[in-house]
């Protein structure tokens, strides 16, 4: 630990004055006044947020929602890490079960019955998106997010979905199964998982 | 006008005061809402914002050009301002003293008001009788002086009443700070009355008109005044008894609706008559370098009235402007150039005057 | 289908179990002659045999499944082996299988057994069947083919066309559609 | 090998033998038992694994099971070992500071290698050093998962087993963080039906065959086998045949990966959001022990929990799945009074008004052998102070020889003990039907059975000037009862039972009973200390103490004793 010692020079009788001090105060703020004020500079820096919208930088952290892929089927596989790991609680997934409706891509297996976001609760803090396995779920860029009920704010698996849009990827399952229908070694299982995708 | 002219002097008299009370009235009430307009403006133009540029009365979008651009000035702010003020809640805390409580505001702004009545804004207006000040009073200066002391016990009262820590912190600021400063600000003023020989506000313009503006002259005198008057109207850098980041909001954290309007309106008109004062005292009032004579006309007295505005709102703007310039002092530092810088400064003042105008004016 | 075990195989198998000290020791020999009889095991062969040697039917079709001489589907009346070991993949033993394959009108990429639809052959793709010396080699029914060219596996087919069967238990269904190439 | 002998295990472990074999693990000096029991509990030489648990050093394993006969196919307990040197004078070799030299064991083919032996099937020998930390061990391991995952689908997040899965366990524990392999993986068939409670998904499977040994061994059912030849290995059964016995949910506890999963549970739940409470099963008079997983006050699942005096590590898939009815919708939730909906106090207070002034010999109580002691108790003291002629009803199905007992209430030791039933249950019903019939018998109190489908009918019931009727689902009896006390399942209340063996087992609870519904301990003791004076206690732990305390055949057994796994009762 080293400290320095920052030598300050005694203020002259001109400097205590004020003055000097007070004129370039003047001087700062006529400087801005004048680049701003209507008639002189008219620039200013503010946004008119409902007119002129944000550019929202890359990574930011907005709402999640959940995406499909790019054939337009669900990405989720409702394996709840989502669940588990949000912090306040915010997600609520309802899992298919054995007899829920199967998944609507194919190989998967399983998709969630129900994917609720509760938008009050969330804090966007990312986990949800970090510890997606299946990239299914993204902070994307909506930060105003407004409804008149409580219930309004807890958005479901087709608004996630809707709002979600597409995110093209790596088609882990299917591509697992168009590897699986290469190899000759199990015919009638493959034949039968093919006939599942379509 | 014959009708009037032929009036009894006494009914001509009490006709033309209830006039020009309303009209000043009128005018300063005005003048307190633009000015936070542009207090609100001209802070955000400092620090490259826009300001209040969307309230508007439903009908100002159908005038084409013209309301849309007054609506950006944030003309129709000031309006929106004064509803809501009445409009709002008025909020009484149960454990505040009520009776001090309820009166503290309107002490507070009566004072401001009352300093008004003897500044001189013009010189005469339609006959040389009609002079452009409500009371011509021989001890103006004195009554301003006997007025302007009254103004902090609404401060100390409403710090007192709310019966709250930084209320309270914030009366006993108020009160310490405004007699400090009182002294040096009535010190600076006495030099000039050395000069001028006399107490009568219009004296004093009437002096100016020929003898040149007493800023010249003296310049000392001025300064103190002002940064006094800084001081008296609890404006920035000297707004200790209010500031925010220490205080929450001072004497009035407690106040709301229009109580607290009472406070803000006080604080304005104290910004007017500290400026109308300054004109006076120190740049001639009504006059010009080379207008000195008083009206002859109704033209003439409007001139006057016009020009005396015009010095008025210049001081107006400075407040404002120093306000988004300096940081606030400090409390210590503010007694210390109250007692120890101003007071000795203004005494010396004083004495180097008489000393002139006992030896050289002679 | 029905299955029906003759009588002096019966009898033959059932004098096999006795030469071993565990019974379940016999399940090869028992797979190996039904194989032999029926030309492929279905899963009845398997439960018999299972019964007859006192094993659940599970453990005898593990080792249906595990021996890749063992068939589970019936045979073409032609059965051609190719080898693609080494020396013959070398010596052109690929060519050989597609050429099989286009004119049989087989996938040509099947890793499986292929038997086209009339019954008539089946062609795989086998492991060495030791005769590196002469490649690249065929192995049709129980015929070895050695140095095989094109135009001597295009007579093989041939032949293959002609015969009317004698290999197990498709060859009625073989002769029975003899529309052939 | 006979499954009969081996799953109800034998009530005490004989004491370990005097004879002991010095072993070091991890360079500590242990001193382990010469013979350890087997799966069947026989004596066997003890084998490093075992060795290894008492130093307190887990070596991982998937194909090996405490319960199981050892395969040695999964490799994943390689260590690396040494034993003492011999001379060629058959003297062991000194090292300088006149420690015993040891020789770590190598490749013959290649010496100087280190060789790994798998310790789930290899004996100790006196002075053996286990390295289980080695850096040789930890390359075997790592080798070993690499190909155990080299045809692995990776597809945990849809997988049931994620969260308890071994794979995942020692992939993380021992296993690499990246993957070496770029070819395409081999593709087995995934959600084969393999009977009707079980789901197989080959690609999972690593082929450990604990399943297989689970079927053959212990259940006397080999249904399962390993089919096909070498990376196309899939565990089948026969084409055409259900793997479908009564124990086949066990296999999917055994199953170390997500290869075998139940229909029941599968996508129902993630395994982490379950709170697990230690239960027993009450659908027989067994009384496996089970550990109850549930969510948020939904029971998604029955696990067993080990406890070789009662089921080991198992149980049956018909106690397994018997849960469902416990969310049923139409369970009772409402405190009724003549049908009408009341609460506990307004019936509490009229039924005990109505019994206290009830003459001797006027009230019947028809108690349930799927009660708790503790209810049973309460029962009693009520039915001492009443005078109250008590049975309980009879419950019986077919035992299969393994876990499924022929009585089917879960507590008919209890019953018996607290003496609300003779010897004999069900003799009194008769009598009980008779006392209606001709007046003598005014009030009844059943509690948990439909008396109308044993010789109270509806319109005996009619008789009645006080029906008080606590169940939980739904009944005739219920319909017929003046007043009506919802009662809590099992799972949703603590308690005490005694299986047929007379093992005193005690269940916790797991989700809060719906509506109005109380545990019946909570009620009848109101009841009871309304009617019959204070009883001194409010807890189950004191009840429980007091009942020991006051009947003989419990044994004085304090509730502190009890544990989690029980204790047996000489009856």
């Amino acid at each position: 630990m080293s400290t320095k010692v920052v030598e300050r020079k005694p203020l002259t009788a001109w400097e205590r004055s004020y003055v000097p001090s007070i004129l370039g105060g003047l001087g700062v703020t006529w400087k801005h006044f004048k680049r701003t004020a209507p008639f002189l500079g008219n620039k200013p820096i503010t946004m008119e947020y409902p007119e002129q919208k944000w550019v929202v930088p890359e990574g930011y952290r907005g709402a999640p929602y959940l995406v499909k892929d790019q054939d337009g089927a669900t990405k989720c596989v409702s394996c709840q890490l989502c669940e588990f790991v949000c912090p306040p609680k915010a997600i609520r997934i309802t899992p298919p079960g054995a007899e829920g409706q199967p998944a609507d891509r194919a190989n998967a297996e399983k998709m969630p019955l129900e994917f609720e976001i509760n938008m009050l609760r969330c804090i966007f803090c990312g986990l949800c998106q970090e510890v997606c396995p299946e990239e299914a779920i993204f902070l994307q860029k909506d930060y105003s997010l407004t409804g008149v009920s409580r219930e309004e704010m807890v958005y479901d698996k087709e608004k996630l979905l809707k709002l979600g849009g597409t995110h093209a990827g790596v088609q882990k399952w299917k591509h697992k199964l168009e590897e699986a229908a290469e190899q000759e070694t199990f015919p009638v299982e493959t034949a039968a998982a093919t006939e599942a995708t379509k | 006008m014959d009708f009037l002219q032929n009036l009894d002097p006494t009914v001509q008299f009490i006709l033309f005061s209830v006039v020009k009370i309303g009209v000043v009235f009128g005018v300063t009430m005005s003048f307190v809402a633009y000015s936070v307009l542009v207090e609100r403006k001209v802070s955000a133009w400092i620090q490259d914002r826009v300001g209040p540029n969307r309230t508007a009365p439903p009908m100002a979008q159908f005038v084409p050009i013209l309301g849309p651009f007054l609506t950006r000035l944030g003309i129709f702010q000031p309006m929106a301002d004064g509803l809501k003020f009445l409009l709002k809640e008025d909020f009484t805390p149960s454990y505040v003293r009520k009776v001090y409580f309820w009166i503290a505001p309107a002490i507070a702004v009566i004072p401001a008001f009352l300093t008004l009545a003897v500044i001189p804004f013009g010189s005469t207006l339609g006959n040389p009788g009609n002079k452009m000040v409500i009371a011509d009073l021989d001890v103006g200066i004195l009554y301003t002086f006997g007025i302007v002391s009254l103004g902090v016990y609404g401060i100390v009262l409403a710090g007192y009443a709310a019966n709250s820590k930084y209320p309270f912190l914030g009366g006993i600021r108020s009160s310490a700070q405004m007699i400090s400063y009182e002294i040096a600000m009535g010190m600076s003023v006495v030099s000039v009355f050395l000069l001028v020989g006399d107490l009568n506000l219009s004296k004093v313009i009437e002096y100016q008109a020929h003898g040149g503006w007493l800023v010249f002259k003296q310049p000392l005198a001025f300064f103190i005044f002002l940064v006094a008057a800084f001081a008296e109207t609890n404006r920035l850098p000297f707004d200790l008894p209010e500031s925010e980041s220490e205080l929450v909001g001072g004497y009035h954290t407690e106040y709301s609706s229009m109580k607290f309007a009472l406070f803000f309106l006080g604080e304005y008109a104290n910004m007017i008559a500290s400026s109308a004062m300054m004109v006076t005292l120190f740049f001639g009032g009504w006059t010009l370098p080379f207008i000195g004579d008083p009206a002859s006309g109704l033209l003439g007295g409007l001139l006057h009235i016009g020009i005396f505005v015009a010095k008025m709102c210049a001081f107006m703007v400075l407040f404002i402007w120093v306000r988004w310039m300096f940081p606030r002092f400090r409390y210590d530092q503010l007694m210390d150039l109250g007692w120890r810088r101003f007071i000795p400064l203004a005494l010396a003042n004083i004495l180097v005057t008489a000393l002139v105008v006992a030896f050289v004016n002679r | 289908m029905s299955f029906s075990i003759p009588a002096p195989l019966e009898a033959r198998l059932d004098e096999l179990v006795t030469h071993y000290p565990v019974k379940r020791s016999a399940s090869l020999m028992f797979l190996h002659a039904l194989q032999e009889h029926f030309g492929y095991l279905s899963n009845e062969a398997v439960e018999w045999t299972a019964t007859k040697l006192g094993l659940q039917p599970v453990n005898v079709y593990e080792l249906v499944t595990f021996y890749p001489m063992f068939r589970q589907e019936p045979l073409g009346t032609t059965h051609v082996k190719v080898c693609r070991t080494l020396s013959c993949a070398l010596a052109g033993s690929g060519e050989l299988r597609d050429l099989f394959c286009k004119k049989l009108g087989l996938d040509s990429h099947a890793h499986a057994p292929q038997t086209t639809p009339d019954g008539k052959f089946t062609v795989e793709f086998v492991e060495c069947l030791a005769a590196c010396g002469s490649a690249p080699v065929i192995l049709v029914n129980e015929d070895l083919h050695e140095r095989v060219s094109t135009s001597e596996a295009e007579k093989i087919l041939v032949e293959g066309g002609r015969r009317s069967g004698s290999v197990g238990g498709s060859a009625a269904k073989g002769s029975a559609n003899p529309a052939g190439k | 090998m006979s499954a009969t002998a081996t799953l109800p295990a034998p009530a005490a472990v004989p004491p370990p033998p005097p004879e002991t074999v010095t072993v070091k693990v991890n360079g500590k000096t242990v001193q382990v038992p010469k013979t350890m029991p087997n799966w069947q509990g026989k004596p066997e030489p003890t084998t490093m694994l075992q060795a290894a648990r008492v130093a307190g050093v887990e070596i991982p394993h998937y194909c090996y099971h405490d319960k199981l006969p050892v395969a040695g196919n999964c490799r994943m307990c390689l260590v690396e070992c040494g034993t003492p040197m011999m001379g060629p004078d058959r003297k062991p070799v000194l090292n300088e500071d006149g420690t015993p030299k040891i020789a770590r064991s190598v490749l013959p083919y290649e010496p100087g290698t280190p060789r790994g032996v798998i310790a789930c099937a290899t004996p100790i020998s006196p002075g053996m050093e286990i390295y289980a930390d080695s850096p040789a061990t930890h390359q075997m391991r790592e080798a070993v998962l690499e190909s155990l995952l080299i045809n692995h689908p990776l597809d945990c997040p849809i997988c049931d087993q994620a969260g308890e899965c071994k794979l995942q366990e020692y992939s993380v524990e021992h296993g690499q963080a990246e993957s070496r392999f770029v070819e395409a993986k081999v593709h087995k068939p995934k959600a084969v039906d393999l009977g009707p409670r079980i789901i197989l998904d080959d690609e999972r499977c690593i082929l450990c065959t604990r399943c297989i040994r689970f079927t053959k061994d212990i259940v006397n059912d080999d249904a399962l086998g390993i089919v096909n030849r070498g990376s196309y290995n899939t565990i089948s059964a026969f084409p055409g045949k259900a793997f479908d016995n009564n124990y086949t949910l066990n296999t999917v506890d055994l199953c170390p990966v997500g290869a075998l999963t139940s229909k029941d549970f599968r996508f129902k739940m993630r395994v982490w959001f379950l709170k697990e409470t230690s239960s027993v099963c009450t659908s027989c008079g067994t009384g496996c022990n089970i550990t109850v997983g549930a969510r948020e006050g939904v029971i998604h699942r029955f696990e067993p929990r080990s406890n070789d005096a009662v089921n080991g590590p198992w149980m049956c898939d018909s106690g397994r799945l018997n849960y469902k009815w416990i969310g049923r919708a139409d369970r009772l939730r409402e405190v009724r009074i003549g049908g009408r909906r009341s609460n506990w106090s307004t019936a509490l207070r009229e039924i005990s008004g109505k019994l206290s002034t009830a003459p001797a010999g006027s009230v019947a109580i028809v108690a349930s052998a799927r009660q708790t002691n503790e209810e049973l108790y309460l029962l009693k003291r009520l039915a001492t102070r009443l005078g109250a002629i008590t049975d309980s009803i009879v419950r019986e199905g077919e035992a299969d020889g393994l876990l499924v007992s022929a009585d089917r209430n879960p507590n008919s030791n209890g019953v018996r003990l607290t003496g609300m039933a003779y010897t004999e249950a069900g003799i009194q019903l008769p009598k009980i039907a008779a006392g209606i019939a001709a007046g003598t018998i005014r009030s009844l109190i059943v509690f948990g059975e439909d008396v109308t489908a044993h010789g109270l009918d509806a319109g005996l019931l009619a008789k009645l000037d006080l029906l008080v009727v606590s169940d939980v689902l739904p009944n005739p009896t219920t319909e017929a009862a003046t007043h009506l006390l919802p009662g809590a399942a099992p799972v949703e209340k603590r308690g005490t039972l005694v299986n047929t063996k007379g093992r005193l087992q005690k269940f916790n609870k797991a989700v809060e009973a719906p509506g109005d519904a109380r545990p019946e301990v909570e009620f009848l003791q109101e009841l009871v200390e309304a009617v019959a004076g204070p009883i001194g206690t409010a807890t189950i732990e004191g009840l429980f103490n007091r009942m020991t305390a006051e009947i003989a055949g419990f044994g004085g057994v304090q509730w502190a004793a009890v544990g989690d796994t029980g204790i047996t009762l000489s009856l």
